[in-house]
């Protein structure tokens, strides 16, 4: 018979205002096999954890149950301190009166009796737990960055820095990603090229670093510490080894018509191009889809100048395999495609743009190398109208749009209107927002230069319609604070879109088996605690991936992934999960099962001895498995025929126990 | 002087550690209320349910069984939930066959992010097995003390 | 008017028009693409503003309830989905129902015809004005 | 292809043409459109209230006696369109509506939304096809530039009209292909011509009718098409000296389908 403890967490009043706490522990102090049994107003304190090993020492406890917050919270807290006083971890067991009683019940009595029977069941659970021993397994000292923009290119060298490998795989044919995109960085207004394209050579140049650029994630396998990972080197049709950069065939290529995606589309590219002159790796690429020579056959320019040999037209996908101990998620983001607002025009209106392109528009190395000229008749715009927050904030159910605040709108519409402002001070300049949301270091005051030093017109308020004629947007809108309808004459509308995760972020989550929210961000393990963990063991998230970021807080981030990578390959061994399957051998009965359902490959299979009947020996073929390979989902005990295979910690038998105490009361 | 007293269903939810168990975490955190007759049972994934445990649950006087798991697809496991999918399947033809109401048993597939949609399917779980009534089918086989 | 009244007619707008008033977030959208603007004297975003305040009595004596073109511009661009032109019917019911509030008499329609006026357009005016 | 069809009173009085083009289309596209045997008034208006009944029963009586008759029920006129529409949604989603309504019409079997609803174009769209009306074109009118007017009703709300993206439509641009003709996008095409208003309010549905009328113009278009006799109204009456004609688009079909 275990002797228990039993320990009431209060949580301030979070638990105590609607569980009547005294009543929880005298009742489970009745139950069969509780020594002891007391509330306190914080287990998860110092003194709470105290008062726990100090009953775990005097009443010579062989199990321990928490009433508490959610495991999920505390289980490995409670567990550490239990071991502290030479109790094994996994003969604690905590019942969540927070998440599933306090916080969902207002009825003191039905939560009480509710709590009663949650800890009734967790005891039932602990009169059948065993000791468990973790077991230990390898660590694979490389990380992976999953996207080369400036998330996955500030971890990337952080993990190098510390001395381990690191690959970054890059769907684009260069690292870079939307920074390298950008004009000018707010709140400082210096430009974006001149503080990333440095960090992108530092990447190019790491020894550490390996870059597969134009490359998928293929497929991913294995758990924390030991991921096999297959990565799909897309073919670009020229030999990354041989291609010098020079560039000349970016230059005769014949086929001139190909929009032009680094500038959002608003000028044309060859079909063998390298996307800006930093690239990294500053190698050309064919565009299959519109390469001559790849659709008839017939063309061969590239080939013919290229001093360099490095024009390979028969070039196949490659499929390369990589072993990692951990991986991070720096997938990015887009910029929503406003084509769903149309009242704004910009399906039909070529001088409706949205903010990225306006970057382009501005940028020296944009398609009008830097002078601001409006996309349909190439001449200077004389009145600009900022649109705030489309798409964004959005009506959960409102299909259109994001429940979100993007969170960098703001704050680059003020330096796109200061910008404009003070090289074209004969531009009048409108911002119609919602709200001026800037926190952030130096970030108010930067909005209110634009308006005091910068004379740009603040209007609190939306546009409602932009419609085109003789070359004119006339934009409709509302002033709120003047209860007027404004009608506006403007030469270009600028739309800040809401930010969306990159569409290819879903199929990583899932290969990942890391988690995501219904917008498609990454979740972290913990919202406050753990912001850079996937809650998946080994995943790590930086950048927008996890959610709207500007450039400081992206790298913080960043940083901060870099960090917990290199805390995690600095181990030799990682204590493995002791919760796995076990075979009882004399059970099995050798049918493969298990083994068909294992998702890790973790059972096998070997002949043994087994003593028969009269002195006889039998060879009977029975399942192991590897502890340090399973991860403990449980599959293998529901397949198993014979009840065989069990999961420690989630015994049969452990499980049926809490059925049976539920269903008691 | 004892009144008729309001029926109140034993319900027992086999959670996922990984979703469903988050996602009712979620629920609790944000404040969305559902029935205490639900009583949540954590395991590390949908398929370390064996249909047995639901079989007992009902022997044991359950009045209706849910088990919730990552969505298709995005098991912590890879494919756990599949699993579990085909499993149950087998097990309500068996729950016909036993003459247990096809409505007493559910599988949701609910994320670590759907707080919302846990206390919803909660709710809506609940008041389906209030309205069916006492589980009996199976009381004679219940040990009786 | 007494609390009890007040609260009451908020209610009845509330329950009549389906509209959760609290999801505005005072961007200003309706008002920006409402067609009516210059011939009202509340506009839409004010309407659901009044309504959350419960300033029904206003808005029920306001010429604006009967300026609305019902064109569903604000509906379907609030980012929101508050709907204000459930709003400005709800108001607009709760005073034509009352007997003899009509805003339209029959006996005044044949002045404002002319010959190619389709009775769509008599038929809208009748359901919109009067009861 | 059959389909029950609902005209409406307008395009029985002041509105012939909308209706007469169509039928005589029809027959050239092999289309039998039969009208219901007998139908009320829609209203014009769609009642938006939760607590308005009588006034939507008239359109759950045409509902129900298409689906009775087992066919699509379709429509012309774009205010019976989105009345008759905008119900056959409520009686689908709206348990309250749809019990009181039914409750009222005493209804062999009570009608829980079951008819499919199909304006005219996206029965031409969607049914018959733009590629095969097209085929059947022999007076294809070339040259000719025509600004789409949709107004409001024919495509919002759009979640329930669902018939095109409503704030960047292309259905009747794509009729307008269909009949060889140039369709010219231009910004007011989904802005409201006035409507009723202008019944006491000419000053308004002036400013509103014009404004759209220019942005054609301004766009280059010789002639706006509509599907709502109201809006024909308006722009005719009201909209100005923009000198762009103003036609039903049935009219340009049977045109150019060589029945008009």
């Amino acid at each position: 018979m275990q002797r228990i403890g039993v320990f009431i967490c209060h949580c301030g009043t979070n638990i105590a205002a609607t569980v009547d706490v005294k009543a929880v522990a005298e009742a489970l102090g009745r139950e069969p096999g509780v020594v002891f049994s007391t509330d306190y107003q914080y287990m998860c304190s110092e003194s709470g954890q105290t008062l726990m090993r100090d009953a775990i020492r005097e009443h010579k406890l062989t199990g321990v149950v928490v009433c508490s917050c959610s495991p999920r919270m505390h289980e490995t807290t409670f567990r550490k301190a239990a071991e502290k006083e030479g109790l094994n971890p996994y003969m604690v067991e905590i019942a969540n009166i927070r998440e599933q009683v306090s916080w969902i019940h207002k009825d003191v009595a039905e939560a009480t009796e509710k709590a009663i029977i949650l800890g009734r069941a967790a005891i039932a659970k602990v009169h059948l737990n065993k000791p468990l021993k973790a077991g230990e397994s390898p660590v694979t000292k490389r990380a992976l960055v999953i996207g080369g923009g400036i998330a996955g290119i500030q971890t990337a060298l952080d993990i190098a820095e510390a001395g381990f490998e690191v690959d970054i795989v890059e769907k684009e044919p260069t690292i870079g990603g939307k920074m390298a995109q950008i004009d000018k960085t707010f709140p400082t207004l210096d430009c974006a090229a001149c503080i990333l394209t440095p960090k992108m050579v530092d990447v190019a140049q790491n020894e550490k670093i390996k870059i597969f650029s134009y490359s998928e994630v293929e497929s991913v396998k294995g758990f924390v510490g030991n991921f096999k990972v297959a990565i799909r080197k897309k073919a670009r049709y020229v030999d990354e080894e041989k291609c010098t950069g020079c560039g000349i065939c970016t230059e005769k290529c014949p086929q001139k018509k190909v929009p032009n995606e680094f500038n959002m589309g608003l000028d044309t590219r060859r079909a063998i191009y390298i996307p800006f002159a930093q690239a990294v790796p500053k190698v050309a690429t064919i565009d299959a889809n519109y390469c001559t020579m790849m659709k008839t056959g017939k063309c061969g320019v590239c080939q013919k100048l290229c001093g360099a040999g490095a024009i390979d037209y028969k070039q196949q996908d490659t499929i390369v395999e990589r072993e990692y101990g951990a991986i991070v998620a720096a997938t990015g983001f887009n910029p929503m495609k406003p084509t769903q607002y149309n009242e704004l025009g910009y399906a039909t209106c070529e001088d409706v743009v949205t903010s990225l392109e306006l970057e382009r528009l501005m940028n020296a190395a944009g398609p009008t190398a830097g002078t601001l000229l409006r996309p349909s008749d190439k001449k200077h715009p004389h009145t600009i109208v900022f649109v705030q927050c489309v798409g964004s904030r959005c009506d959960a159910e409102n299909e259109k749009g994001k429940p979100y605040c993007s969170k960098i709108c703001c704050m680059y519409t003020a330096k796109h209107a200061m910008l404009i402002r003070e090289k074209y001070p004969d531009t009048e300049v409108y911002v119609f927002y919602i709200d001026v949301r800037t926190p952030g270091k130096n970030f108010d005051e930067f909005y209110r230069r634009a308006v005091e030093q910068y004379g740009v017109h603040y209007v609190k308020g939306q546009v409602g319609k932009v419609v085109e004629e003789n070359g004119v947007l006339k934009v409709q809108a509302s002033d709120l604070l003047s209860g007027e309808q404004l009608h506006i004459d403007a030469d270009l509308v600028v739309l800040a879109t809401a930010v969306e995760p990159d569409k290819s972020a879903r199929s990583i989550a899932t290969m990942l088996t890391a988690s995501m929210d219904t917008n498609d961000f990454f979740t972290e393990a913990h919202a406050k605690l753990r912001p850079v963990e996937s809650p998946t063991a080994g995943i790590f998230l930086s950048g927008v991936c996890q959610g709207p970021k500007d450039i400081p807080e992206t790298v913080s981030q960043a940083s901060a992934a870099a960090a917990k990578v290199i805390g995690l390959l600095a181990k030799d061994k990682l204590t493995c999960n002791p919760c796995v399957a076990e075979s009882d051998e004399m059970l099995c009965n050798g049918c493969s099962s298990c083994e068909k359902v294992c998702p890790y490959g973790a059972i096998t299979y070997t002949d043994k001895e087994f003593r028969g009947p009269n002195r006889t020996t039998l060879i009977r073929r029975v399942a192991s498995v590897n502890p340090a390979v399973c991860q403990g989902c449980g599959a293998c005990t529901v397949a198993c025929p014979s009840g065989a295979m069990d999961l420690k910690g989630f015994s049969n038998r452990q499980i049926m126990a809490e059925v049976d105490a539920i269903c008691k009361m | 002087m004892q009144d008729v007293k309001e029926f109140r269903p034993k319900i027992v939810a086999f959670c996922c550690n990984w979703c469903s168990y988050a996602g009712a975490d979620l629920a609790g955190s944000s404040r969305l209320a559902y029935p205490a007759d639900v009583k949540i049972i954590r395991v590390p994934c949908s398929c370390r349910v064996n249909p047995l445990f639901i079989l007992r649950a009902f022997q044991r006087g359950a009045d209706g069984v849910i088990m919730a798991g990552c969505h298709p697809g995005d098991c912590h496991y890879t494919s756990g939930n599949y699993f579990a999918r085909r499993r149950m399947t087998l097990l309500f033809s068996m729950l016909d066959y036993l003459g247990i109401e096809r409505e007493r048993t559910r599988v949701e597939w609910i994320s670590a992010a759907e707080g919302a949609k846990f206390s919803k399917t909660m709710n809506e779980f609940a008041a389906t097995v209030a309205a069916l009534g006492e589980n009996k089918r199976l009381e004679d086989l219940r040990c009786k003390k | 008017m007494s609390h009890d009244k007040k609260q009451a007619a908020l209610d009845e707008i509330l329950r009549s028009s389906g509209v959760d008033v609290r999801k505005c977030m005072r961007c200003g959208k309706c008002t920006a693409t409402c067609p009516a603007f210059d011939e009202m004297e509340y506009h839409p975003h004010q309407f659901v503003y009044m309504v959350e305040k419960g300033e029904i009595e206003k808005l029920a004596a306001s010429p604006s309830i009967f300026k609305c073109l019902s064109c569903f511009a604000c509906m379907e661009r609030c980012p929101r989905q508050v709907e204000p032109a459930k709003l400005i019917e709800a108001v607009r019911l709760s005073v034509i129902r009352e007997k003899g509030a009509n805003h339209l008499k029959p006996e005044q329609v044949p002045a404002l015809l002319d010959e190619d006026l389709p009775q769509q357009a008599i038929t809208s005016a009748f359901r919109k004005y009067s009861k | 292809m059959k389909f029950s069809y609902y005209p409406g009173c307008t395009l029985k009085t002041k509105a012939k043409d909308l209706d007469r083009y169509a039928r005589a289309s029809c027959v050239a596209l092999g289309v039998d459109l039969a009208e219901l045997p007998e139908w009320q008034c829609c209203g014009a208006v769609y009642p938006m209230a939760k607590d308005e009944i009588a006034t939507k029963l008239s359109s759950v009586r045409a509902l129900a006696s298409a689906r009775d008759l087992g066919t699509d029920l379709v429509t012309l006129c774009s205010a019976c369109h989105n009345v008759i529409k905008q119900v056959n949604n409520d009686m689908k989603t709206d348990a309250d509506i749809a019990l009181r309504a039914n409750n009222y019409l005493k209804l062999d079997t009570p009608y829980k939304g079951e008819a499919n609803v199909l304006h005219f174009l996206e029965m031409l769209r969607d049914r018959v096809g733009f590629d095969a009306l097209k085929e059947k074109v022999t007076n294809p009118l070339t040259g000719r530039k025509i600004g789409a007017y949709y107004g409001c009703l024919l495509l919002r709300p759009s979640k329930v009209m669902a018939m095109d993206d409503a704030e960047n439509p292309t259905i009747i641009e794509d009729f307008i292909r269909a009949i060889g003709a140039t369709p010219v996008v231009y910004g007011m095409r989904n802005e409201c011509c006035g409507g009723y208003v202008t019944l006491e309010n000419k000053a308004s549905a002036v400013k509103r009718s014009s404004a759209v009328l220019e942005s054609a113009k301004a766009k280059g278009a010789d002639t706006v098409v509509t599907a709502c006799p109201l809006c024909l109204y308006n722009l005719q009456k009201n909209g100005g000296d923009a000198g762009v004609d103003v036609v039903y688009f049935t009219e340009l079909l049977a045109e150019a389908l060589g029945v008009k």
